[in-house]
C-alpha cells in the first residue's frame, strides 16, 4: 500500500489537541523536575545521614526502572492506597519525579563544583550555612547547569509519549487512534515525528536564548 | 601590645591535618588599628592562620579572641552557627582570588550580606554600597558583572563588599598576588587608604615593599611556627635568623632575577 | 500467491496479544494458549503447515500484518467496516456482544450514561461505538487497567467483549453488574489477512467450515470457554 | 501479593531478561558505532559532513524513540526495508541511541583543554596524531560517566520494542497482567530485574571510571 | 641583526579577530642565538605574535620565514599539513599554563613526539629522555606522573618536552607567570642555562629583572604595534617613548610596591 496524506485532514484536530496536551504535560513535569532537582540535590549533599538515605533509594528506583512501570505504580497503585490522583496529575508527577533525579545529578555535581571560595566568602560576611547556599552557591550551580538540565526537559518532551499508558490522550496515543481509524500507521507516525520535533525545535530555541543570556554575566 | 588588652588575641593556636602539624603553638596580640603583616615561604601556615582568625579552618588546639569575645568556642551545632555567624560579621576578609560572586552585579555583591544580615532596606543598602564603591574607587561599575571587570577592579569591589559589613578588623590573605602587576598598585592603595583610617589588620602578603611602607609590626612564619617578629625596619633590613635571612635573599631572588 | 509462499515456508504466522484470555494468554508456563491459538493451530494443521505464534502490542497489530511481520491475525479481532477496508477477514470464528459493567450500586441503565464516564480498550471497535454515542470516553491499554479503573470509581462503566469481561471477573473475584437494557449489537471476530489473497482466504476459510462442521470446533470451545460461541 | 504466582512466573521473566539483556548489549555496540561516525563527522573539517552530523543528532533526538521504531518497523517494508522485529528493534534503538552518545562523545572531546591539542600541534604532530595520542585518551575518561547516562536510559527504552512484538521484559510483564490481572506482581518482578540489570551496568560504569582516573 | 639574512624574519604581520586588528604591521627579524624579550600590557598583542610563528594563530596579512622556508605558506589542505607539521618540530614553544599532558607520565610526555615523529626505538628516546630532564632537573621525577609536580617542575619538563624535538628556536609565552614566586626562579634558571647554549629564543614576559639579565634585546609592544626596540639598558633605563615609560613605571610600581 502506498503513502496517502490525504488521510491526514479528517484527523489534524484530534492530533493537534494532541499536541496541547504533550505540550502542558511537558511543561508542568519539567518545572516539578527542576525545582524536584534542586530539592533533591540538596537534600543528597547536606542533608544528615536519615533523610539521605530513604532519598537515596528513592531516587535509585526512579533511576533503575522503565518510566513506563513508574507511571504506571503512580496512577493504578497509589488509588489502591486511597490516594486518588487524576491521570494527568499522575503524568506530570510521574514524569516530573523521574527526570528530578535525572536533574539532581546534574545538579549534584554542579554544586560541587562551584568553587569553595564562593562559600567561604559568604560565610567570611556571616552568612549561615542555608544563606549561603540558597544565595550563593545554588544560583551558580543552577547557571552552570542549564544547558545539561535543558537537554532533559527535551528528552522529557519525548518521553511524554509514554503518559499514554495512564490514558492521557497526549500526541502519541492521538495518532494512535488516528491510526485505529485509518490504519494509516506511516503516515500518522511521520506527521507525528515531524510535530515532535516541531515543538523540540522550539524548546531548543528558547534553551539557546536562556544560555545566551547566561553567557552575557559570565 | 601598647594597651592593657589586646584587641585580637591568639594563644597557643595549635592546628593539624591528619598527622599534618601546620600551626604549632602560635601567639599573636594585635592591638585596635595596629596593621600587621604576615610573610613567610609556601606552606609554611599563613593561610591557615588567617582563616583560623573567623574559624574557616577551625584550631585543633588554642583559643581566640576578639575584644572580649572568644571567637572559636566549643557549643552546640545550633548554638555554634549563630555565634559564628555573628563573630564573622565583624570580621572582613579578602581572599587572593576576590571570591566575587559571578551571578551577581557588583551592586548586589556588596548588598548581599547587609540585606540579609542587617536586614537593611533596598534604599539603605543601595546608599551603602555606594559610599563603599566610591571609597575604591568603583562606584562606576556599580551594575557590572565581575566577569566584566579586571583582576584589580574585582579585589576593589571585594573589599567594598567586606567593608559594607563595617567589620572591627580586615584580614587580607594575599589580595594582589593573582593579579597582574600593573594592577597591584590600584589595590595597595586602597589598603592603604584603611591603614591611614586606622583599620586593624592582618595582612598577609609576598610583598615586602608593601608591608614595609604601611606595616607596624611584620611576622616571618615557617613551618608552622613565627620564628621572628618586630617592627619592618628589622625584619626586612636586619633579621636575626637565619631562615628569615634566606627567605627574603631567595624571595627578593625570585622577584626581581 | 500468498497461499503458495506459505506452503513453500511450510509454516503460517499468526499474530495476537497475547493478554486476552480466555482467547489468548500466557500459562504458567509462559506458553500462548487459548481459543485462538487453538483455533490457529486446528486451521494449520488443516493447511498442512506448521503454526507459529507472534505476541504483539494491541496497537501496532495491524501496523504489522500490513508490514508483512507475519501472514494473519488470529485475535479475537471484530469485523467492522473501517477495518475491511485494508485488510480482508475470514470468518467469523466466533460471536460475541458488546457488554457494559458497573459496580453494584453505580449506573444501572443505559439513559444514565451519558452523564457517565466510560472506560475502554484504545482501538477495540467499543471505542469508536462510544465516541459515536458522544459518551465521556477514557481509554486504555487493556482489560486489566479497566477493571482497575472502575473498581476505584475512576470510571463508571466500561464497556467490553462480554465473554472476555466476565470470565476475567470470574478469575478476580470481582462482581460487576451488566447493564441489560441497551441496544446491543453482535460482533463477529475474524482472521484477518492482507488483502488481495483469495486462494489464502478460500483455504482458511475451508478449514474453518470443515472444523464447525466435524465437531472439533465445538471441542475448542468448550474446552477454553465453556460452550459454543458461534 | 500473590508469591506463589510471582515464583512460578519468575522464570520465564529471567528468559525475557535475557532478550533485554541481549537487546542493549547489540544496541549499544551499534550505538558506539553510529556515535564514533557521528562525532567524527561533527568534527570534520568538511561543511557537508558536519551538517550531516548535525542533522542526525537532530532528528534522532529531536523525534521520540518509539516513533523512529513504529516508522523502522510498519513504515519500513513501504521502502523495502524488510526486518524482524529484534532486527528493527536493534537498528533502531541503536541509531536512536548512536545520536545521544555523539553528543556525549563530542562534548567530552571539545572539553579537553584547548592548549592539549596545541601543545601536541607545536611539537608537529598531525591534526590526528594530535586527537588519538593527546586528545582523545583524555577525553575517553571524560566520557565514561556521561556513557553510561545514556547506557541506563538505552536499557530502560528497550521496552519499547514491546510495541514491535519483541518479548522482551516488559512486554512479558504486560503479557502475564493480561493473563492473570495481577498487575503490581508481575510489575514488581520486572522492575525487579531492571533494577538489577542497571545496578551492574551502574557498578561496571563506576569501576571503568575509577579505573581511568587511577592516574 | 649582524648576519645578512635574520635567522627568524616576520614582515609586515598582521592579524585581525572579527573586526578587532590585534596585529598592525609587526615588523623583527631575530639572528641565530639572539634572544629576544617581548613586554608589553594585557591584550597587546604578544601572544598572538608568538602564535603566529609556529602558525597557531595564522596571520591575517604578511610573512613569517625561518631561515629560508617562509612557515605561513598558503598550501592545499594536504600539503600545507605536512608543511607545517615539519616546521613546527623546528620551533618549541613553552606555554604559561605548561599544557603537559596529564595522561601521561613525565617521559612519555618527552618521549611522545619523537618516537612518532621522528621514529626513534624506546631506546633512543628514553636516552633522549634522560639527557633533557637531566638538564632541567628533573630526572628523578621521569616516572611521575604531572598531577605530581609543582608549577616550576612541571614547566621544566614543558621544556624538556620541547627540547626533546631539537627545535632551532624557542618560544616562551609567560613561562613563569603562572608561578609562585619562589619557583619563578628554577625555570629562570633553566632558560638562562638555554641562553648560555645560544638557543634562538623568543620570550614574552613581565619579568624585567630577568629580561634584563639574558636577552639581547627587548621590544616594548601595544595595541598592536611595536613601539620600541632596543638594547635592555636602553629600553629598561632610557625609553624614548612616553607609553614605555608609562607601562614600565606603572609595572615596577605593581611589582615593587
Ligand atoms: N584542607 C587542608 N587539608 C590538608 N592540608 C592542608 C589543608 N590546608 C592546608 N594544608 C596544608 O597546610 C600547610 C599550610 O598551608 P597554608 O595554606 O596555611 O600555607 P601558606 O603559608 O598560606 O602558603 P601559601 O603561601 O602557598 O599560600 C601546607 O602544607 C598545606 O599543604
Ligand atoms: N581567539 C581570539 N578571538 C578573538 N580575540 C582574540 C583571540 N585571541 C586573542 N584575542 C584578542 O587579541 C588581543 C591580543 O591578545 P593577546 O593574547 O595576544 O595579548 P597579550 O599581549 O598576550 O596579553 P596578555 O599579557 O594578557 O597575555 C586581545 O584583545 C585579545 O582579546
Ligand atoms: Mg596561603
Ligand atoms: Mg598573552
Amino acid at each position: 500500500m502506498g503513502l496517502d496524506f490525504s488521510v491526514i485532514p479528517k484527523y489534524l484536530d484530534i492530533v493537534l489537541l494532541g499536541a496541547l496536551w504533550t505540550i502542558a504535560i511537558t511543561v508542568g513535569a519539567a518545572v516539578v523536575s527542576f525545582f524536584g532537582g534542586i530539592l533533591l540535590a540538596v537534600i543528597a549533599l547536606y542533608a544528615p545521614a536519615v533523610v539521605r538515605w530513604p532519598f537515596r533509594v528513592f531516587s535509585f528506583l526512579f533511576l533503575g526502572t522503565p518510566l513506563l512501570l513508574q507511571l504506571f505504580l503512580i496512577y493504578f497503585g497509589l488509588v489502591q492506597i486511597g490516594v486518588d490522583v487524576p491521570a494527568f496529575v499522575a503524568g506530570v508527577i510521574g514524569l516530573g519525579l523521574h527526570f528530578a533525579v535525572y536533574n539532581s545529578e546534574l545538579f549534584q555535581a554542579s554544586i560541587l563544583a562551584v568553587d569553595k571560595g564562593q562559600i567561604e566568602a559568604a560565610r567570611t560576611l556571616g552568612l549561615s550555612r542555608m544563606q549561603a547556599l540558597r544565595k550563593v552557591v545554588v544560583p551558580q550551580a543552577v547557571r552552570d547547569v542549564i544547558p545539561p538540565i535543558g537537554n532533559n526537559m527535551i528528552a522529557l518532551l519525548k518521553d511524554s509519549a509514554l503518559v499514554s499508558v495512564i490514558g492521557v490522550s497526549e500526541l502519541t496515543l492521538s495518532a494512535q487512534r488516528a491510526i485505529g481509524s485509518t490504519y494509516r500507521p506511516f503516515e500518522f507516525y511521520v506527521l507525528v515525528a515531524a510535530i515532535y520535533y516541531i515543538i523540540n525545535l522550539g524548546m531548543e530555541a528558547v534553551l539557546r536564548r536562556v544560555e545566551r543570556r547566561i553567557q552575557a554575566s559570565k | 601590645m601598647s594597651e592593657q588588652k589586646p584587641f585580637i588575641d591568639i594563644r597557643h593556636a595549635k592546628k593539624s591535618f591528619g598527622t599534618l602539624e601546620v600551626l604549632k603553638d602560635i601567639n599573636l596580640q594585635v592591638d585596635r588599628g595596629q596593621i600587621v603583616a604576615i610573610i613567610g615561604p609556601s606552606g609554611s601556615g599563613k593561610s591557615t592562620l588567617l582563616r583560623a582568625i573567623n574559624d574557616l579552618d577551625p584550631l585543633t588546639g588554642g583559643e581566640i579572641w576578639l575584644e572580649d569575645k572568644q571567637i572559636n568556642m566549643d557549643l552546640p551545632h545550633g548554638q555554634y552557627e549563630r555565634h559564628i555567624n555573628k563573630v564573622r560579621q565583624e570580621i572582613g576578609m579578602v581572599f587572593q582570588h576576590f571570591n566575587l560572586f559571578p551571578h551577581l552585579k557588583v551592586r548586589e555583591n556588596v548588598t548581599l550580606a547587609p540585606k540579609m544580615l542587617k536586614g537593611l532596606s533596598d534604599a539603605e543598602a543601595n546608599a551603602l554600597a555606594e559610599e563603599q564603591l566610591t571609597k575604591v574607587g568603583m562606584i562606576e561599575r556599580i551594575d557590572y558583572y565581575p566577569s566584566q571587570l579586571s583582576g584589580g577592579q574585582k579585589q576593589r569591589v571585594a573589599i567594598a563588599r567586606a567593608l559594607a559589613m563595617k567589620p572591627k578588623v580586615m584580614l587580607f590573605d594575599e589580595a594582589t598576588s593573582a593579579l597582574d602587576p600593573e594592577l597591584v598598585e590600584e589595590v595597595n592603595l586602597v589598603m592603604k587608604q584603611l591603614a591611614e583610617e586606622h583599620m586593624t589588620m592582618i595582612i598577609v602578603t609576598h610583598e615586602m615593599g608593601f608591608a614595609e611602607s604601611v606595616c607596624d609590626r611584620v611576622l616571618f612564619m615557617d613551618q608552622g611556627v613565627v620564628v621572628e617578629e618586630g617592627p619592618p625596619e628589622v625584619i626586612f633590613r636586619n633579621p636575626k635568623s637565619e631562615r628569615t635571612q634566606n627567605f627574603l635573599r631567595k624571595h627578593l631572588a625570585g622577584q626581581h632575577a | 500467491e500468498e497461499l503458495g509462499k506459505i506452503k513453500e515456508a511450510g509454516v503460517i504466522r499468526i499474530a495476537m496479544s497475547g493478554a486476552y484470555p480466555p482467547f489468548n494468554f500466557v500459562n504458567d508456563s509462559n506458553e500462548v494458549v487459548g481459543f485462538d491459538p487453538a483455533v490457529g493451530a486446528e486451521i494449520a494443521k488443516r493447511m498442512g503447515v506448521e503454526v507459529e505464534i507472534v505476541t504483539t502490542a494491541w496497537d501496532g497489530i495491524i501496523g504489522g500484518l500490513l508490514a508483512n511481520k507475519y501472514d494473519a491475525i488470529v485475535g479475537s479481532m471484530s469485523i467492522t467496516e473501517e477495518r475491511q477496508q485494508v485488510v480482508d477477514f475470514v470468518g467469523p470464528y466466533y460471536t460475541t456482544k458488546r457488554a457494559i459493567f458497573a459496580k453494584p450500586g453505580g449506573i444501572s441503565s443505559a439513559a444514565e450514561l451519558s452523564e457517565a464516564k466510560v472506560g475502554l480498550t484504545l482501538g477495540e471497535t467499543h471505542e469508536a461505538w462510544a465516541r459515536e454515542m458522544g459518551y465521556d470516553v477514557r481509554t486504555y491499554k487493556g482489560l486489566p487497567e479497566l477493571l482497575l479503573e472502575l473498581e476505584h470509581g475512576r470510571v463508571d462503566v466500561i464497556v467490553n467483549d462480554s465473554i472476555a469481561a466476565i470470565l476475567a471477573m470470574k478469575e478476580t473475584g470481582q462482581d460487576y453488574v451488566m447493564i441489560t437494557d441497551f441496544e446491543t449489537e453482535e460482533f463477529g471476530a475474524g482472521i484477518a489477512i492482507r488483502k488481495g489473497s483469495p486462494e489464502l482466504a478460500a483455504a482458511m476459510q475451508g478449514a474453518l467450515d470443515a472444523m464447525m462442521e466435524d465437531g472439533t470446533y465445538l471441542e475448542i470451545a468448550n474446552k477454553w470457554v465453556g460452550g459454543d460461541i458461534r | 501479593m500473590d508469591y506463589a504466582l510471582m515464583q512460578r512466573v519468575f522464570p520465564f521473566f529471567l528468559d525475557a531478561a535475557w532478550i533485554t539483556i541481549l537487546l542493549s548489549v547489540l544496541t549499544a555496540l551499534l550505538g558506539v558505532t553510529c556515535a564514533i561516525l557521528g562525532t567524527a563527522a561533527r568534527l570534520s573539517r568538511f561543511p557537508l559532513l558536519r551538517f550531516l552530523g548535525a542533522a542526525y543528532v537532530s532528528l534522532f533526538r529531536g523525534t521520540p524513540a518509539l516513533i523512529q521504531l513504529f516508522i523502522l518497523y510498519f513504515g519500513g517494508p513501504q521502502i523495502g526495508i524488510q526486518l524482524d522485529a529484534f532486527e528493527a528493534g536493534v537498528i533502531g534503538l541503536g541509531v536512536n541511541v548512536g545520536a545521544y552518545m555523539t553528543e556525549t562523545m563530542r562534548g567530552a572531546i571539545i572539553s579537553v583543554d584547548k592548549g592539549q591539542g596545541e601543545a601536541a600541534r607545536t611539537l608537529g604532530m598531525s591534526k590526528w596524531q594530535a586527537m588519538r595520542n593527546v586528545v582523545l585518551p583524555q577525553a575517553m575518561r571524560l566520557m565514561i560517566r556521561p556513557l553510561g547516562v545514556n547506557l541506563n536510559t538505552l536499557i530502560k527504552s528497550t521496552a519499547l520494542v514491546a510495541a514491535i512484538s519483541v518479548v522482551e521484559l516488559t512486554y512479558t510483564a504486560q503479557r502475564y497482567i493480561g493473563s492473570t490481572y495481577k498487575p503490581f506482581e508481575m510489575f514488581l518482578i520486572a522492575g525487579l530485574l531492571y533494577m538489577i540489570i542497571i545496578y551492574v551496568v551502574g557498578l561496571a560504569v563506576t569501576w571503568a571510571d575509577r579505573k581511568a582516573r587511577l592516574n
